[in-house]
Parts: C-alpha cells; structure tokens; sequence
C-alpha cells in the first residue's frame, strides 16, 4: 500500500495521517483508533479509510454518537495501558466532551500527585472555509491551548501530519491534534523514513528580515503564500509555523521577531482571546524594546461562521490581507 | 369520490382529497431533494448536504398531527420538514444558494433552516443538539399555561447522546408536552444501529423514563400519520412526553461525501422497493382513490413549483459584506 | 425581608444577587430561576435560600444533574417567550453544557438570519481560593469571552451584584454572569434604588497617573488594596474594573493607557490566552507609542488547581505581587 | 467459634473472623470520617468534605468482591472506598491536610484520593465524570485479555447525567466487564430522587441497555456482599457489565456547608435507626458471633490508627512551592 521503502513519498496530507496511523499500529499494538465512523464508514474525512479492513474492529473501533462517553472512555484505557487515538470527528463536537478533556484528562496527574498519567492522543478537524456555518466550522485550537495538563498541536505540512502522531503517542500526558480539514487534499512529499518530530519547537519556514508572520496550519500556508508577494516586492518576511500551541516555544518567535522588529500573527481563530493574543502579549513582554511597530493580528472575524461563500471567505484570514497589512507595517516606518 | 371497499382497515380508509394532498407533500419533497443534489453537482449549494429521501412519509406523516401554533424542532436533514411546515421553497432553496432572501438570510445554509412563523426552530446540526431545547420549548408552554405541542425531531445515533437521555428524563420528570420523533433510518453516518446501540429496540428506551412509546413503519405515511395523530393526542391531552420511533430508511448516501461503504446495495435496494411514495400511490390507484391524471398533475405543480423556486433563488441578491456582522447580537435591547 | 425603602442598605454581594432575582421575579414574571439545588437545598451557595418559599417550585426550578440538559432547557425557554436565570453551580461544571452555550446559544440568532435571539441569563459561580482543587477551581470567564454570540460579564462590587441581573435580563441575547465565589460574603452597601447598570462599560474605580491597573471580579479587590498601598509611596495607579469581558470597553483602559504610559492586568485565569492577553494585544495595537514600558500581566500560575493552601495560594496573583510589580514598572523609568 | 444456628438465611451464616473483619472494616470508616468532621472543624482540613457514614455497608461489602488486580473508580464521597481499597489512612489524612505525604501528594484534598499500587482511580469530583473512565479501563482489560473488573461507584444523583447513559452503553455495546455501583442515598445533595428522577427504581434503568441489574439492601453489609460477590462473578464471567444499586442513607449532610434544609430531621433519624454498623454489630452478638470484647477491641485498634495517621499527617511535610508546577505534566518522555 505504501512505498515506504523507496526514497520520496508522494501523497496527501490525509495519506499523511493516514500512515502515521498505520505505521503507528503496527509499531504498537497497545495503539488503537477510536471515534465516530472510523471504520465502516472510512472515516468522515476518509482518513482512516481501509484501516478497518486491515486492522479489525477492535482496534479500528466505531463509537456510537457519544462524545463525552468515548472521550472519557479513551482517559481510562490510556489509563489502563493502551495507546488510544481518539478521533472526534470536528472540534465542534468536542465540546460535548469538553469536561472530559479538562476536568479528567487534564487534571489527572496533577490531582493524583503524579500517579496517573494520562497517555491519551486526541485527533479532531477544525476549521472553516468550507461552508459547514456556525456549527462546524469552528478554530478552537488556540482556545484549547488556555488549559493546563494538554498539548495542544497542529500539523501543517505533510512531514507534521506524518510525524507528530507517533510523538504524540510517545507522550506520556494527553495530546490535542487538530487538522485542518481544509488541508487534507493537499499533496506533496514526505521522505519514506519520515519520521517521529519534535512537537515542541516552531519553525522558521521562510527567512526574511523585514517582518516576521507567526502562524499554523491552515494560516499558514496563506502566509508563505503572501510572504513570496511580498518578497516580490522586495519585503522579506520572515514565516514561523508554531506548530504546537500549547507549549507555546516563544523562543523561536522572539529570536525573530528581535530581529525583524515587526511582527504580524495570522491566526483563523476568533480574534478576542486568541492565541494571537498571546503571542503579542508574550512579544511585548519579552522584546518591546525591539519593536518598530506595534505587533499587528490578522484573525477571523468575530461572528458565527456564515453559509454563504462570500460571507465566509470575509471572514477568514486572506492572502492579500497579509499583503496589505505587512505593506502598511513595513512602509510605517522602515 | 371516495369509495369505502369493505375490508379494508382504518387506515386505508382516506379520501380523496387528503390521499392526493399526502401525495402532493411526499412528492414536494422528493423532487426538491433530486434538484438540490443536481444544484449540488451544479456548485450552486455548498457545504453538506443531507438529503430526505425515502423518509418522506416521516415527515409528511407526523407534521399532519400538528397545528399551526406548536413547535418543530430538526435536524440537519430537515428540507421535508421546513417545506411541510410551511417555508417556502423558494425560501428554502434561496438559502441553500446562500442569498439574501433564504430563510435564514444566507447564514445557515442546508443544515440551518429556520423560520419564525412556521415555529420551526431548525436546522440542528450537532447531533442531539435540539433535544434540550424541545424540552424548553415545552416547558416555556407549560409555565405560561399554553396547550401546545413541541415536536422534536432526531435520528437513531442521536439516541446515543447524553443529551438525550437528559431530555427524556427532563420531560418525563416535570410533565413537558414534547412529541419526541425518533427518525430511525438504521444508521447513523455509516454506522449501523446494531454497533451504536446495544438494545436496538429504540422504543423500548422510553420506559426507562415512564414514558408512553410507540413504534410505526415510517414507510407508511398513513401509519405514520394515524399513529402521529395518536400521539400528538396523548402529548396534549396529558402534557406530558411521548416517545414515537419512525422506522424508516434513507434511500441516499449519508451526505454528498458519502461512498457507501457500510451498506449492500441490495439492502438498499430492499428498501426503495418499500418507497414510501410510490406504496403509497400504487394503493391509492388500486383503490381508486387517485387516478394517474391526479398524480401527473401533482407532478406538474410541483415541477412549476421547483423552477419558480429555482428562479427565486437565482434571482436573490447576495448578503451585502456590510452586514457580515449583523445578527451575532440583536439589533434591539429592550426583548 | 429588604429595606429597599431605606437609603443605603447593608449587605452582603450574595443577598445582593438574592435581591436582584427576587426583584427581576416580581417585575416580570417570564423570569424564573432553574439549576442544580436552587431551590429546596437553598442553593450551593445559599444565594437563592429563601427564594422557593416565596416564588414555588416551578418559579424556583431544581433540575436533576444534567447540565447540558438544562442549559438547553433555558435556551429552549427563552425562545418559548420566557426569561431564564439558568444557575449552573459552578464554571467547571459548565463543561458539561459547553455544546449548548457554544453550539446553540451563542449561534442562534446568527445562523437563523436574524429570526430567533435567545434571551438567556446564565448564572455560573467562578474562581479558586477555597481550596476546592482542579476540578472546582477554575476561572474560564475569560475564556468564554472568546466565543462571539454571547456577552460575559463579571460583576465585582454588590453594585453591578445587584444590578447587572436586570440589564442581562433585559439583553435580547445570551448573558453569561460569572459569580466569583470568594466574593459572596463580601458585605457593603447599596443604595436602595440600585437598579440595572450598564453592562456595557468598565469603569474607573480609582483615578491614578502613574500607571493603569486593568482587573475585575476578585481580582479587582487585590488590586485596589495594592493601589492603596503604592499611593502610600507616592505611586498612583489608576484601577478599572472592566466588569464586562465580552464585549469589552477597551476605550475607557486605552483612554487611561494612553495618559499614565504604563499598565498591568490583574486576572485570575490562567496565563496563556487569557483575557489578560487580549488586552495587553488590544493596548499594543491601539497606544503602543504611548507606552513607556511593556504592559504586565499577572495571572494564575498554569496548573491545575492544587488543593494546599500554601500552593493555592501560590498560583493565585497577590496584593504583594502586584505592589512589586508595579514598583518595578514604574521605577523602570519613571 | 463460629456457631451455624439453624433457621439463619445463608447470608447470616458468617464466621466470627469474617465478621469481625467487615465490623472492623466499617468502623474504620465511621471513626475516620468522625475524625475527618473534627479535623475540619479544627481548620486542618479545608474545602469541600463529604462524608459517607451510614453508606459503610456498601463500600465494604462491595470491595469484598475485588481483588487486588481490579479497579475502583470512586467520587468525591470516597475516604471509605480508599481505605478500605488499602490505602494507608496515614497517606488519607495527610492529603486531606495538604501534606506532601498525602496519598495525592496534597495536590487533591478530601475528594481527590488516589493510589496506583491500589488501582483507585480516584477521586473523582465532577459528578458521573468516572463513569466513561471506568468503560475505558475495563476496554484496556479487554483488549489486553486480562481478566479484571473495574468498579465504579457513583450516586443516585449521577444518573441523570448524560455521561452514565453514554457509559452504560458504550459498557453493554462493547461487553465490558464494568461493575456500575450506584449508591443510592435518595438524595443529590438537596434534591431528593424524586426530585431528579421521572423513574425512581434505578435498577430499572439497566434494561434498556440490556445490562443485567440487582438493587440490595444497602444498610446491611452481608447482604450487599453477597450480592456484589454475585454481581462480579457474573462480569468476570460474561465480561459484560452489570449494574448493582445499593440503596443507602447518608447520615450527614451533604458536605460541610449543607445546612440540611430539604429533609426532615424524623426521616434522618429513622434512617440512623438502621445503622449498618450498629445494625451488623447487634445481629452478630445476638447469634454470638462476635463478643463485646471483639468490639471493644476494634474500637482499640481503630482508634490507634487514627491517633497515628493525625500523628502522621501533622508530621508530614508541606510540599515545596519550587514543586508547585510538577506534575502538571510528566517528567519522563517515553511511556
Ligand atoms: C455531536 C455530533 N457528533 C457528530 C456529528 C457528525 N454527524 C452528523 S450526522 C451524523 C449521524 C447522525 O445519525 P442519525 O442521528 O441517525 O441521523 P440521520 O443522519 O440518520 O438522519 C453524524 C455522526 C454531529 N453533527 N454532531
Ligand atoms: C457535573 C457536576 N455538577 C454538579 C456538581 C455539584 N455536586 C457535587 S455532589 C452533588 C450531588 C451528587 O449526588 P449523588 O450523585 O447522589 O452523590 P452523593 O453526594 O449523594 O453521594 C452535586 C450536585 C458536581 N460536582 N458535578
Ligand atoms: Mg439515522
Ligand atoms: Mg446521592
């Protein structure tokens, strides 16, 4: 099924997922899947599509439309010696398990003085963009980064999509993956030994000197996309993929932004109280007095997220938003 | 017109008029689903899309045992629905389109349809979401002493739900009118009954609660309409919740994402030989109750109605980008 | 049972929220309150003792344990043309309803086009301090305000205690009202006349010049003590009470920013994207070349609440924490 | 020394060891908990303290039917449950003072006890959240092949939430060995169970999950072992669930801060009358089982563990604030 063994690996960011969980179950027969339509089905996503078949019901489980249960029911068997992958189909339906998440598989360490650890890996899709309205088309990954006692990551390229599950699994505290369904069709590739990453650090994807843009996943895609506009124009923008929210490697983003002097956070979550919001306040406190320009935040409009196409697109961060707001911030005073 | 046989049941015994206007409903919301899965290849809806067929008689049925003033709370597979109650399918289809003039102004789109007058409050699409708020609807009606039934529909996988569980026993407990309308069409997604519940007798979960059930082959649109009737009866005259399991099937995939992995095609197959419009149809013809001009005329009607519906749609303006941030909060204080 | 008759009026902020329910309940009688233990057992935190007595049992709801349940029951009221005050006992366990304060509430009027608001009130208790540990500890005020489609609010003095009820009830849209728990023995004075207050706008508590100290709810309280002991020293700081977090009056903290060049956050939530990061974002964004040092925050350790005091305590911001800190901001360069 | 009187039902024929075994057992129990009210009074222990006297009966003869390989998943009411589960009650009161020698190393207090050696997964302090924790451990054993019940006690009050319809589902869908324990003391701290219930016999609620079921005197420890043994032999013999009610009487208030309004003081005492310890200890002097010396001895015993566990939780060390931040994750990487 896949040609691990030659050199480059051709495939989607849902193949991606994919064979990290494949891989994953063959390495580990404590790791299971479990969620909503993972089997029979294929998957809402067609992400664990074939696994059923090759895995088995038991270890490729389908629950029953009940969040809170399974969820809960994941703590306990992470507790009890598994590995499990639980998949919620959407972050919006997590919040039907969100005293789970928080008041269980948080907390339970810390509670238990250390005792109980909590090796739990929680898969869900999030974000908008594809006319799914208010009640599927939420980010939330930023505001699940608030809470203590989870880890909050989100794979953005094929290499995080295939690497950071098996370094979720290696951890011993649960693990919150958000995907952003709108990149499961994206294709590239991945080297065949890839592997386990390190979910602690960000990245600089792009070197530039002028600005840095601070983004993740679905965002950041968007602005490489305005970073190569710009640069076009002779703006250099430097581009940090956080990948992991929670922790938060504030390192990295400060070196740059030191640097720079400038900063933009491109962030498809609520703008109040976003991880955008953090990440500002963490660069003021930490580098003020390097700034040329207050720290700018391109997030998504404050509403419920709208049907209609238009309305919707209006509400996302866009490419030529970046464009424009790192223009105005480069031209204010460089 | 109508001509009685001897030896029929009951339920067989219906006349003319209301066989054709049962007829005329299913078929509504028939041939709207068939245009919306062609809008849908057109790229002219978006989103999911989860379409009703096969259900009609569901629909049709139950929605005949209500009055104007009660309440109808749906899922996210709720065109029959909204349609039945009474939103136009121009209406319908415009905010399918995402424009202005549909019924929720372009915000919601399929899963969200809504309308005030028809006291149909969605368009739920977080699976067992709607359940609470039937029970509070209720409840509304029972503290101001109003005689009104609120009819709540939900699938069998919602059965799976916490909060179904809460709704019943919140019901149950404090005396609330809901007609509880289980839809049960043997999956949920692609999870069949059996692997989502482990006592798939859906109807027997009321008892837990004390609470009257029925079950009625939600391919009858006549049972289902008997049987609604029946119930609605019991919701009004006690106040108090009743549990109604449809049992059904959708003829479609799931959504538009659907590859129909989990089910035989046969099976499928088995079942729309029991469409419930077409049974339907087939007795009242060899009844007499209608004849094939009555239905070609249905279908005429209906296919005007769709193209005016269509035009409609087409013809309505896009939401102005100016107003993107109307309606996250009301635009009066005072309530 | 009030002397409402009387001028000023002794007592303490729970029989101020008592007052305001009692009297929102004779005005209009839409309104009634429904939660966990709020009437036969007198309510968790005795707010609403008394209250069964005199409106009865289907005006003073209890409800089983079933907090998704009846939330939704409250959202279902109030599009049935009711008023409901839906206690939930405490923020934790508003987990357990997040679906329908997110998924329902918050999207209502939005997805429907403008058809159906809900005129909701959500009573919820908050905060840490009592030594109640990880899962009865928390402080997600603002965190909710992260969600677009509801309005959060916080009052702090037995004012807003007493008055921000009727303006959540006379608000056509879900209203969250978060009750810091170590407030209700609070005892003050209210005039008779304390109505309904205007949720919409923070307010200075204390003018000040030498630096802007942005708080509300319990927090506040430590920050006025602090404010009282810097001006011992000749440090006037001037305290806001934001009271509401969503929406949140930022021209009346950017207004006092922008004329003492300095400001500190005093918020109970944990740190990493908190509302406390929101306005430090929002400041920058707004005065950044007024300020004549980054803004400060302090909040909550980020653990899980520790049940020993001295811990507790410990991840609790103190009087003594924000004196220092603002001794040093102020010294910086002042 | 153990005396078989003729006409004795079979749960009445109990050596003189075992006997005063189980006394000992719930003694330990009531003297803690007495001991804990002091404490609390006393400003050493703090926050919210909920006590279990009058419910001995069935945290002791239930975890009889354990071994040492099962699971216990408790709630906030749990002291009884931890002691009895072997944990030290030195390591008990100490977390219950905050101490660094607590069984939680201070970081839970009274409603968050627990010990990996003993798999006593807590502590659990959000009403029915163990409940689908309990399913997961018991889907580990599963899975595992390992032959071990996990028990999970909740109240009556935990019923109505949605997560105990989840869990009983998930557990009969899926057979797995979960012993669901409801402790039914009637009440839900003020909310009597026909306040919270539209049914009030629980063991009723098991049949709509297929779950087999059995309520039991739960003041009356011979009784409630007996039939727990049974309970557990049936899921470690079928791997299904089962769901056992034992019906109780919480002698205190609710917690500390209850001032008992929603019951009458009549109703408390009828049920005091019913002590199970005072109940137990009787009987058993009647039939001569045990001797007023054997209680008096245990009253002995108690009494010096409880002197030595203060003695201990006083001594123990406050936790460093350096280590305030432990243990909000691991410290090791490789599970
Ligand atoms: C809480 C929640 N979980 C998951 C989903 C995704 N989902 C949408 S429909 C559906 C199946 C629901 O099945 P059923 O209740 O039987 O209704 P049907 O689609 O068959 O009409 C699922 C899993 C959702 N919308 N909400
Ligand atoms: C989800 C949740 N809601 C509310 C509470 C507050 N609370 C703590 S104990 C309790 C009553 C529980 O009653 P029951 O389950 O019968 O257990 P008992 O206290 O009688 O042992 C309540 C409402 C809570 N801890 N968790
Ligand atoms: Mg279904
Ligand atoms: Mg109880």
């Amino acid at each position: 099924m896949t040609n691990s063994d030659k050199g480059l690996h051709k495939l989607t960011y849902r193949e991606a997922v994919r064979e990290a969980i494949r891989e994953a179950m063959h390495k580990d027969e404590r790791v299971f899947l479990m969620g909503e339509d993972v089997g029979r089905y294929g998957g809402c996503f067609a992400v664990s599509k074939g696994l059923l078949e090759e895995f088995g019901s038991e270890r490729i489980r389908d629950t029953p439309l009940s969040e809170s249960g399974f969820v809960g029911a994941g703590i306990g068997a992470a507790l009890g010696g598994m590995r499990p992958i639980v998949e919620v189909m959407t972050v919006n339906f997590s919040l039907l398990a969100a005293d789970q998440i928080l008041n269980t598989a948080a907390v339970y360490l810390y509670m238990s003085g250390g005792q109980f650890n909590v090796p739990l890996v929680i898969r869900m899709a999030t974000g908008g963009g594809r006319q799914l309205a208010a009640q599927h088309s939420r980010s939330l990954e930023g505001w699940y980064a608030h809470i203590p006692g989870i880890k909050v990551v989100c794979p953005a390229t094929l290499e995080d999509a295939r690497g950071m599950l098996w370094t979720a699994l290696q951890d011993p505290d649960p693990v919150l993956i958000f995907e952003n369904a709108g990149l499961y069709n994206m294709e590239g590739t991945v080297t065949a030994t890839a592997g386990p990453v390190d979910i602690d650090r960000a990245r600089v994807c792009r070197a530039g000197k002028d600005i840095t843009i601070i983004s993740y996943s679905a965002s950041l895609h968007k602005s490489i996309e305005a970073a190569a506009i710009l640069a076009k124009e002779g703006i250099e923008a430097e581009v940090i993929d956080l990948r992991s929210l929670r922790p938060l490697d504030e390192q990295t983003f400060l070196n740059s932004v030191a640097a720079s002097h400038r900063a933009l956070i491109v962030d498809e979550g609520c703008r109040s109280g976003s991880i955008a919001a953090e990440i500002a306040a963490r660069i003021m406190e930490n580098v003020f007095y390097e700034l040329d320009a207050p720290v700018a935040r391109l997030c998504s409009v404050e509403v419920p997220m709208p049907y209609a196409g238009h309305l919707e697109q209006a509400v996302l961060p866009q490419v030529d938003q970046i464009v424009n707001l790192v223009r105005k911030m480069v031209g204010a005073d460089g | 017109m109508h001509r009685k046989e001897s030896g029929k049941t009951k339920t067989d015994m219906v006349d003319s008029v209301h066989a054709r206007h049962l007829l005329h409903s299913m078929i509504r919301i028939r041939r709207l689903e068939e245009k919306c899965a062609e809008l849908y290849s057109a790229m002219k809806i978006r989103g999911f899309l989860h379409l009703y067929d096969g259900e009609e008689a569901v629909a049709v049925g139950v929605l005949e045992a209500l009055t104007g003033d009660d309440a109808v709370v749906a899922t996210y597979r709720e065109h029959g629905h909204a349609l039945i109650r009474g939103i136009g399918m121009g209406a319908i289809l415009a905010e399918m389109y995402g424009k202005q003039d549909g019924c929720s102004r372009g915000r919601g789109g399929s899963m969200h349809l809504f309308d005030g007058k028809a006291r149909f409050y969605g368009g739920n699409a977080i699976v067992g979401g709607g359940l609470p708020m039937a029970v509070g609807l209720a409840l509304a009606d029972k503290m101001q002493q109003r005689s009104r039934v609120t009819c709540c529909f939900f699938g069998d996988g919602a059965v799976a739900e916490g909060e179904f569980h809460e709704s019943m026993n919140l019901a149950a407990l404090w005396h609330l009118p809901v007609l509880f309308v289980c839809e049960n069409n043997l999956y949920a997604m692609g999870t069949a009954l059996k692997y989502s519940q482990a006592v798939v007798d859906l109807a027997t979960k009321a008892a837990s609660y004390g609470v009257a059930a029925a079950a009625v082959d939600g391919m009858d649109v006549l049972a289902v309409e008997k049987a609604a009737k029946e119930a609605a009866e019991v919701v009004r005259g006690s106040g108090k919740p009743f549990f109604f399991e449809c049992r059904t099937y959708r003829f479609r995939a799931h959504s538009m994402y659907d590859p129909e992995l989990y089910r035989s095609k046969a099976e499928v197959e088995e079942w729309k030989g029991r469409c419930p419009i077409a049974t339907f149809a087939g007795k009242m013809k060899d009844q007499g109750t209608v004849g094939d001009g009555d239905i070609e005329k249905i279908e005429q009607d209906v296919a005007r109605e769709i193209d005016e519906a269509v035009a409609f749609a087409e013809a309505s303006p896009w939401e102005s980008l100016e107003d993107l941030t109307r309606f996250v909060y009301s635009e009066r204080r005072a309530p």
